[in-house]
């Protein structure tokens, strides 16, 4: 079966990707989108100027809707005649991949097929940074609040758990990955979605538990202690959790769990510096503690609102 | 004239207020009816009593030695009686054992003439200079002969006299340094000649012209050592001894050791005189110029008074105190102590007493800290003073150890650059004791 | 070692003495999180319940079978088990109620506050005594998210349980997701204030 | 603290002049809210009543200022609540709060009442009188702000509404442009700044980084291409000056040594422009400075100033 | 050692317990779980026709799914719609690109399962003998009918918001104009774009006939007092009559967009505006195709 799967997706690779690739070399050397509604295209070599802005030469849909041509309005030519800019006569909606196909441009030439996306890399990037500020776990999410409180006091405590909340959210995001798609969803296991994570959770941490205490003592004696509370948190655990929700993939999953770890060391560390000004302040003591934690948290997020909205890429 | 040289970090420039007594020439007050003579007047083990309870004494004689550990001799300032054994006020300590010597009206001034000291070694010097009880005049009192006699490891090259005198008021060496620059300069002589070193420098902030022009004359009839007189920027703490010693020599003595570990030694002007008299004159320390200040006095000097002289009658040999006087200080205005009694007795270290009104002090109560930051500019240190304050008022004394608490010498500029008047000499006082224990 | 507190008593403790939200600190991401209405805290306090329930019994029955060494992954497996149970079933018959808790109910496997009971009582206690006290504190969450959410859901919607009751909305702030914050930490200082003045009287 | 406030009144008077009476009605309804809480807050919290010592009043004023000239009189005063109990006094009063109590009270209004802190601006009184708006819908004639404007239509919007430099520059130097009630009389800021720096209130440190920083991003990546933004119309709209002299510079909240500072600035700097240029709102100075506002306190922990010398060691100690 | 076997065996036995619970947990909801998604669905597609528990939908209408599919074969794209037919089972219609019509497979599969869409997906590829994977679910249509008459259509979508994604669902009538449009999900700003909910915004759209979705912009200006009570007429509570009217009169304007909420407004309004005028399109075609083969649907 899964042979087949394999040989499948490579044909499926070469007739999409190989043809690209080629023209990508022959004649489009660059495609990209403009303004919000254009696509700009660059040539390896001048193209003739009556065909280059014929609207006929161009086919162009997004990529889920092959059957819905999209109206050109109006083809600028580049100057040096390398390259064309098409504008459409509506706004483009970019977060779809779009397929155009040039026709007829250079005599005795196949037609060509070129994907317009947004940078993959950027788009990688934006969801690490998305993780990391714009939906914070712990300010704009809401999630690991109990350690987050509990260990936010000293900033050395901040860090050490904080960084050991990344690698173990890292590793056991990875994992659950690897299970989620190849054994719970292919045999409909769906159900044992919380058992499996939990499981995998524990699995991490006691595995990094035992290789930092083989490999690096020192630091274990530092870290040790953060990882017998990692297990019951629910900031390690949501995150294989969305990921399941929303269908990321490999490398999706590395920058997503990179960011929500990278993200809760950031509230820990910027907490744990604010609450150790706030251990020296006249605070009433009915706000003594925790309640006080929670008034500053909560002014936190209400500044952490200024990323809401926020695109980058 | 060479640029004007300073230290780089930090410092202010509060008011000079010098004006008051800068061209008054040094007056000799008459000693008093009765002296209070502290027993512990340098750093280390206070002095025991020499003499008995209604023991005759000469000006001059030896009243109190230190048996073991640092210390130096006291002598008597007066001739007399011994009247009691008691205790004084103090300025820091609230009170301190003394010696009540019941002065002889008749006795006629000691006498004191020139010897010879050119033929004397550097040990033999050294033992005049203990045998004097001279500890540093201008700073803490930290004994005279141990500062001459520094450790082997440490080759001592330069000779940094400190004429600096930063603090507001006081005027005290700047009178001597212009009335009293060849003795000054013969001192200096001896001085190297007991370090063994040939290099010295006086350092003069730059707002006496007078003295730099007095001791730069005297200097130059000197041939056999080169003795440079260093013009320095008018800035507060200039006359702190490592911000000096950066100034002149750009060397930074590290925390907690001493000037010796960078090859210098630093005496103030005042003690040079003393050593001069305790080598030329064989004179004993006992009495001492003070500058007597502020709007509060009637009369502002500068004067010669005997150890023990009680601030009382130096305010009646002055004329009284006006009726707006709202704080009395020992010492100068920025790091001085107020004193709540003029039943205080001038010790070895007294510098000058200000009798200040209300326009000079500001008496509004302190605020929070706003972090504004600007005594973290002015600190000569390199301190955060606003965070050592506020550890100290969320009670937190014992942690101040990591901002370095004990490298701070309470010059006091963070108390007077803060907008919110806090007392941060007396935090940073407080710190250091806690963080001691 | 048995508890000498009558089955009354085991539930009031886990509504006021420890209460798991004000009193002991415990699961706080669902009391910040969708604490915006009172119905949410009920239908969140009713899986809580439910899993806090069904695993304490379980760990009170098989007590004597759970090996010492084994005992933490026993306790996660046993309350991920009940976990997936209450959230199939909210998800299948009550979807909308579901759809707005979102990924809370199956964070109630990461509870600190259920396995902490499983641990100091569950797995020492009679069963009888653990389902009262896993009772209690079931209603003891339960209580404190709809204290929360009547707060918010009052002063943001003013509304009461979906029921139009200021008629206007005072403070769109108060349904606001970073409201719930201060909300907590407001709730949590007053009832610091009243054991204050609580212990105050009893001395006078 | 009186010689800021004396700073904040031209632009204050200024602003009475481009929007007219009612901002000095919102402006005293602020002051005096924050300051009848101050007093309130510390008499309830046990501590001495110190509202002579002019803090609230800047808070009342800034706060004032970072709001659109017609909102309801009723915002201010929750605001100040916020402002002022919430964000300093429950933190133990004066010098102890994290956040800007101006801005965390700005941050509440626009989350709490989202539709009249984001619409409305009124266009500038060229030639009425300061009373034109008084009893006004402010529907009827409520206008975009020029970054508003920027980040929906694009720049070409912006100079058809205000004109085409170098008269945009002046304009809004001037503050004829709709923005809140303090942040548009550009020129009347940099003066109150400039001068605060003269008498040594506050450093340069924290304005210069932030404004270059703004405008070298604006720059680089404001425009339609790389490098064609405009970055004097950046620091001349928002609160970019407003906040660059102001806000990001209030002692408590920002950091006390000067490489500290200029990271700070740059912070600042770098977050507006993000907020401006890919962010949710048009404007982003007032809560990239409130999100720098904790790093503050992670910066000085970081940037300890220089000590004098170091204890040698074998001087002990670390 | 022996302790090791005892943890293991207890173990062992504690998880399969815990899967016999989980697994008959799973097995008793999962039917449920389609159901209630299903009847849910049923109700908002109901409630967008203006049909209530009270005032249910009458016996004769039907309502008939159309799935439409993307077959990548060959680098070729075609597109597929699984359409009931009028006596049994259904048929799969392949049209290419340009609108041509391909073939026309009969599928054969149980009407309740084909609402799952992995058995409907499995039946589909079994016919056509493709590989699974190269048959992509695009979106579903319901057809409403009354006595076989077309009564209008149904369509869900989703398009990118201010934040995230802002899932509808539209009821149009024959003619393409709106009949009502549902936010199903969104994760708008409360207050802000989170009124794009709210029956003075969403109901704008309803009345919009195509000629006037086509040209659909945003306008600043502010609602109209009179516009706003026709549009939330449950709370102000006026007249059929009159709600009839002020909507013939707003009929062809753009919508008002929502105060300092442009952004969502637009996306909305764009969002719609694409959903019609694609269908309208896809529609057209799929209609030709099936009078030209001649195909029995029962819409």
């Amino acid at each position: 079966m899964k042979k087949i799967m394999t040989r499948y997706t490579l044909t499926l690779l070469f007739l999409l990707v190989l043809p690209g690739l080629v023209w990508a070399q022959d004649l489009v050397t660059d495609k990209s989108f403009g303004a919000d509604n254009e696509i700009i295209i660059t040539f390896s070599q001048p193209v003739a100027p009556q065909a280059a802005v014929d609207s006929a030469t161009y086919t162009v849909y997004e990529e889920p809707d092959p059957d819905i041509r999209l109206q050109i309005k109006e083809i600028i030519l580049a100057e040096d005649e390398k390259g064309v800019s098409l504008i459409f006569s509506e706004p483009l909606n970019t977060t779809e991949s779009h397929v155009v196909t040039i026709a007829d441009l250079l005599p005795d030439e196949e037609p060509t097929t070129i994907i317009v996306t947004k940078s993959y890399l950027g788009y990688l990037i934006g969801i690490l940074l998305s993780a990391l500020l714009i939906n914070n776990f712990v300010f704009t999410k809401y999630l690991g609040l109990c350690v987050f409180f509990g260990t936010s006091k000293r900033k050395d405590t901040a860090k050490g758990m904080g960084f050991t909340f990344t690698i173990v959210m890292v590793v056991s995001a990875i994992m659950s990955w690897f299970f989620y798609q190849y054994i719970l969803t292919p045999f409909d296991l769906n159900f044992l979605q919380i058992v499996v994570f939990i499981g995998l959770v524990s699995l991490t941490v006691q595995a990094v538990d035992t290789i930092l205490r083989k490999v690096n003592p020192a630091l274990f004696n530092s870290f040790g202690v953060y990882l017998v509370l990692v297990i019951a948190n629910c900031v390690i655990i949501a995150v294989p959790l969305i990921l399941a929700d929303n269908e990321y993939n490999f490398l999706e999953t590395f920058m997503l769990s990179l960011g929500a770890g990278g993200g809760f060391l950031l509230a820990l560390y910027l907490m744990s510096s604010v609450r150790e000004r706030m251990d020296l302040a006249n605070i009433p003591p009915t706000f003594k503690g925790v309640p006080i934690a929670f008034i500053v948290a909560g002014q936190f997020a209400l500044a952490f609102l200024g990323f809401s909205g926020l695109q980058i890429f | 004239m060479t640029s004007l040289l300073t230290f780089p970090k930090g410092g202010i420039h509060p008011p000079e207020l010098k004006k008051l007594t800068a061209a008054l020439a040094i007056e000799v007050m008459p000693p008093a009816d009765e002296l209070e003579i502290i027993l512990g007047q340098h750093i280390g083990a206070p002095c025991t009593a020499t003499v008995e309870k209604s023991a005759e004494i000469q000006e001059g004689d030896l009243i109190g030695e230190v048996k073991k550990g640092l210390g130096v001799p006291l002598h008597a300032p007066v001739a007399g009686k011994i009247k009691a054994f008691g205790m004084s006020g103090h300025p820091m300590r609230i009170s301190a054992p003394s010696i009540t010597i019941q002065t002889d009206k008749e006795a006629a001034a000691r006498l004191y003439t020139r010897k010879e000291w050119s033929h004397l070694d550097s040990k033999a010097l050294l033992a005049k200079v203990h045998g004097a009880g001279i500890v540093g005049i201008g700073g803490a009192g930290f004994p005279s002969h141990v500062k001459l006699s520094p450790p082997a490891h440490s080759p001592i090259d330069t000779l940094i006299l400190n004429g600096a005198e930063c603090e507001p008021y006081i005027t005290a060496d700047h009178r001597q340094m212009v009335e009293r620059s060849a003795d000054m300069i013969e001192g200096a002589k001896i001085i190297l000649k007991i370090l063994g070193i040939k290099k010295c420098f006086i350092g003069i902030e730059n707002n006496k012209p007078d003295a730099i022009a007095a001791m730069t004359e005297a200097a130059a009839a000197t041939s056999d050592v080169a003795i440079t007189v260093q013009p320095l920027q008018v800035k507060y703490p200039q006359g702190s001894e490592k911000q000096l010693i950066q100034a002149i020599t750009g060397r930074k003595v590290p925390a907690a050791a001493l000037p010796s570990t960078v090859g210098v030694v630093v005496h103030n002007v005042s003690t040079t005189i003393a050593i001069h008299d305790a080598v030329v004159l064989e004179k004993p320390l006992y009495e001492k110029v003070i500058t007597i200040s502020g709007q509060g006095i009637r009369r502002p000097a500068n004067l010669l008074v005997k150890v023990g002289t009680k601030i009382s009658d130096i305010v009646a040999y002055l004329g009284g105190i006006t009726p707006g006087v709202a704080k009395v200080v020992m010492g100068g205005p920025m790091m001085g102590f107020a004193v709540s009694s003029l039943d205080i007795p001038v010790t070895k270290t007294t510098s000058a007493v200000l009798f200040l009104t209300e326009e000079e002090v500001d008496t509004k109560p302190h605020s929070q800290c706003i972090r504004c930051g600007w005594c973290l500019k002015v600190c000569p240190m390199g301190l955060e003073p606003k965070e050592i304050a506020i550890h100290v008022e969320a009670g937190r004394a014992q942690d101040t150890k990591q901002f370095g608490v004990f490298e701070c010498f309470e010059c006091g500029s963070c108390a007077y650059v803060c907008p919110a008047k806090r007392p941060l000499v007396q935090f940073l006082r407080l710190a250091k004791m806690k963080a001691t224990n | 070692m048995a508890t000498d507190k009558s089955n009354m008593q085991l539930v009031v403790n886990g509504i006021l003495n420890e209460n798991p939200i004000f009193r002991l600190v415990l699961s706080m991401c669902p009391a910040v999180g969708i604490s915006t209405t009172m119905m949410n805290g009920l239908m969140l306090g009713v899986a809580v319940l439910f899993v806090q329930v069904f695993s304490s019994v379980t760990i009170a029955i098989f007590k004597d079978y759970i090996h010492p060494r084994i005992r933490i992954p026993t306790y996660t497996l046993t309350i991920a088990t009940w976990v997936t149970v209450i959230d199939l079933v909210l998800a299948a018959f009550l979807p909308e109620a579901y759809a707005k808790m979102g990924i809370f109910v199956k964070l109630i496997v990461a509870f600190a506050i259920i396995t902490m009971r499983l641990e100091m009582f569950a797995s020492k206690e009679s069963v009888k005594a653990s389902l009262w006290d896993g009772i209690g504190m079931g209603l003891g969450f339960m209580a404190g998210m709809m204290a929360i959410g009547f707060v918010r859901e009052l002063l943001g919607m003013g509304t009461l349980m979906g029921y139009d009751i200021l008629g206007f909305k005072p403070l769109l702030f108060f349904i606001l997701p970073c409201a719930g914050f201060f909300v907590v930490g407001l709730m949590m200082a007053f009832f610091n204030y009243i054991e204050i003045a609580y212990k105050k009287a009893k001395q006078a | 603290m009186w010689t800021v406030v004396a700073c904040l009144l031209p632009p204050l008077l200024m602003s009475v002049f481009i929007f007219g009476i009612q901002t000095l009605i919102i402006t005293a309804v602020s002051v005096l809210s924050c300051v009848a809480m101050e007093a309130i807050s510390q008499k309830v919290l046990g501590r001495r009543v110190t509202i002579t010592d002019g803090s609230a009043v800047i808070t009342g004023l800034l706060l004032a200022f970072v709001i659109p000239p017609g909102v309801p009189y009723l915002l201010p005063v929750l605001g100040a609540v916020m402002a002022i109990y919430i964000g300093k006094h429950l933190l133990g009063g004066i010098g102890y709060n994290i956040f800007n109590p101006a801005l965390l009270a700005r941050a509440f209004l626009l989350a709490t009442f989202p539709v009249a802190m984001t619409s409305s601006w009124l266009p500038p009184l060229k030639e009425s009188s300061i009373f034109a708006y008084m009893g006004t819908s402010i529907d009827a004639v409520s206008a975009a702000t020029p970054l508003a404007l920027l980040k929906a239509e694009g720049m070409t919007a912006v100079t058809e509404a205000f004109g085409a430099a170098p008269n945009i520059y002046t304009d809004f130097l001037l503050g004829w442009r709709p923005g809140t009630i303090g942040e548009t009389s550009g020129l009347l800021i940099i003066l109150g700044g400039l001068y605060l720096i003269y008498r040594g209130y506050i450093t340069w440190h924290i304005p210069v980084s932030m404004l270059a920083t703004i405008a070298l991003l604006t720059w680089a990546f404001g425009g339609d291409t790389t490098f064609s933004g405009d970055p004097i119309l950046a620091i001349l709209s928002g609160g970019a000056l407003l906040g660059a002299f102001f806000m990001a510079t209030d002692y408590t909240s920002s950091p006390t040594n000067k490489s500290s500072q200029l990271i700070y600035g740059i912070g600042i700097g770098g977050l507006t422009v993000l907020i401006r240029l890919k962010g949710g709102y048009p404007e982003g100075v007032c809560y990239a400075i409130l999100l720098m506002n904790p790093v503050s306190s992670v910066l000085d922990s970081w940037f300890k100033p220089k000590r004098f010398a170091p204890p040698l060691a074998a001087g002990g100690g670390k | 050692m022996k302790d090791i076997s005892t943890i293991i065996i207890r173990l062992t036995l504690a998880c399969i317990l815990a899967g016999v619970v989980m697994g008959l947990t799973f097995i008793f909801t999962s039917n449920a779980k389609k159901h209630n998604e299903h009847v849910k669905e049923q109700k908002v597609m109901a409630s967008l026709l203006g049909y209530s528990k009270n005032h249910p939908m009458p016996e004769s209408m039907a309502m008939h799914e159309v799935y439409r599919y993307v077959i990548t074969k060959d680098a070729n794209l075609t597109v597929g719609y699984l359409v009931p037919l009028q006596e049994q089972g259904f048929t799969f219609i392949t049209i290419d690109l340009d609108g041509r019509f391909l073939s026309a497979t009969p599928v054969e599969i149980q009407p309740q399962l084909v609402i799952d869409e992995n058995e409907r997906q499995k039946a589909i590829a079994t016919r056509l003998d493709l590989d699974p994977q190269f048959l992509r679910y695009a979106d579903k249509t319901i057809i409403v009918t009354d006595q076989g008459r077309r009564q209008a259509y149904l369509l869900t979508g989703a398009f990118p918001g201010f934040k995230t994604f802002i899932s509808v669902m539209l009821a149009l009538d024959p003619s393409f104009t709106i009949l009502g449009l549902e936010i199903l999900e969104h994760e708008e700003d409360p207050g802000l774009g989170g009124e794009i909910v709210q029956d003075y915004f969403k109901n704008q759209f309803k009345g919009k006939p195509f000629t006037a979705i086509k040209r659909l912009e945003v306008t600043k200006t502010p609602l109209p007092d009179e516009y706003r009570q026709a549009l939330e007429a449950e709370k102000s509570g006026i007249s059929k009559k009159e709600i009839t009217a002020i909507q013939e009169q707003y009929k062809d304007h753009d919508i008002y967009a929502l105060t300092g909420a442009t952004i969502s407004s637009d996306a909305v309004t764009r969002g719609t505006k694409g959903i019609v005028r694609k269908f309208a399109y896809r529609i057209a075609i799929l209609d030709q195709v099936i009078q030209g083969q001649n195909i029995a649907v029962p819409f």
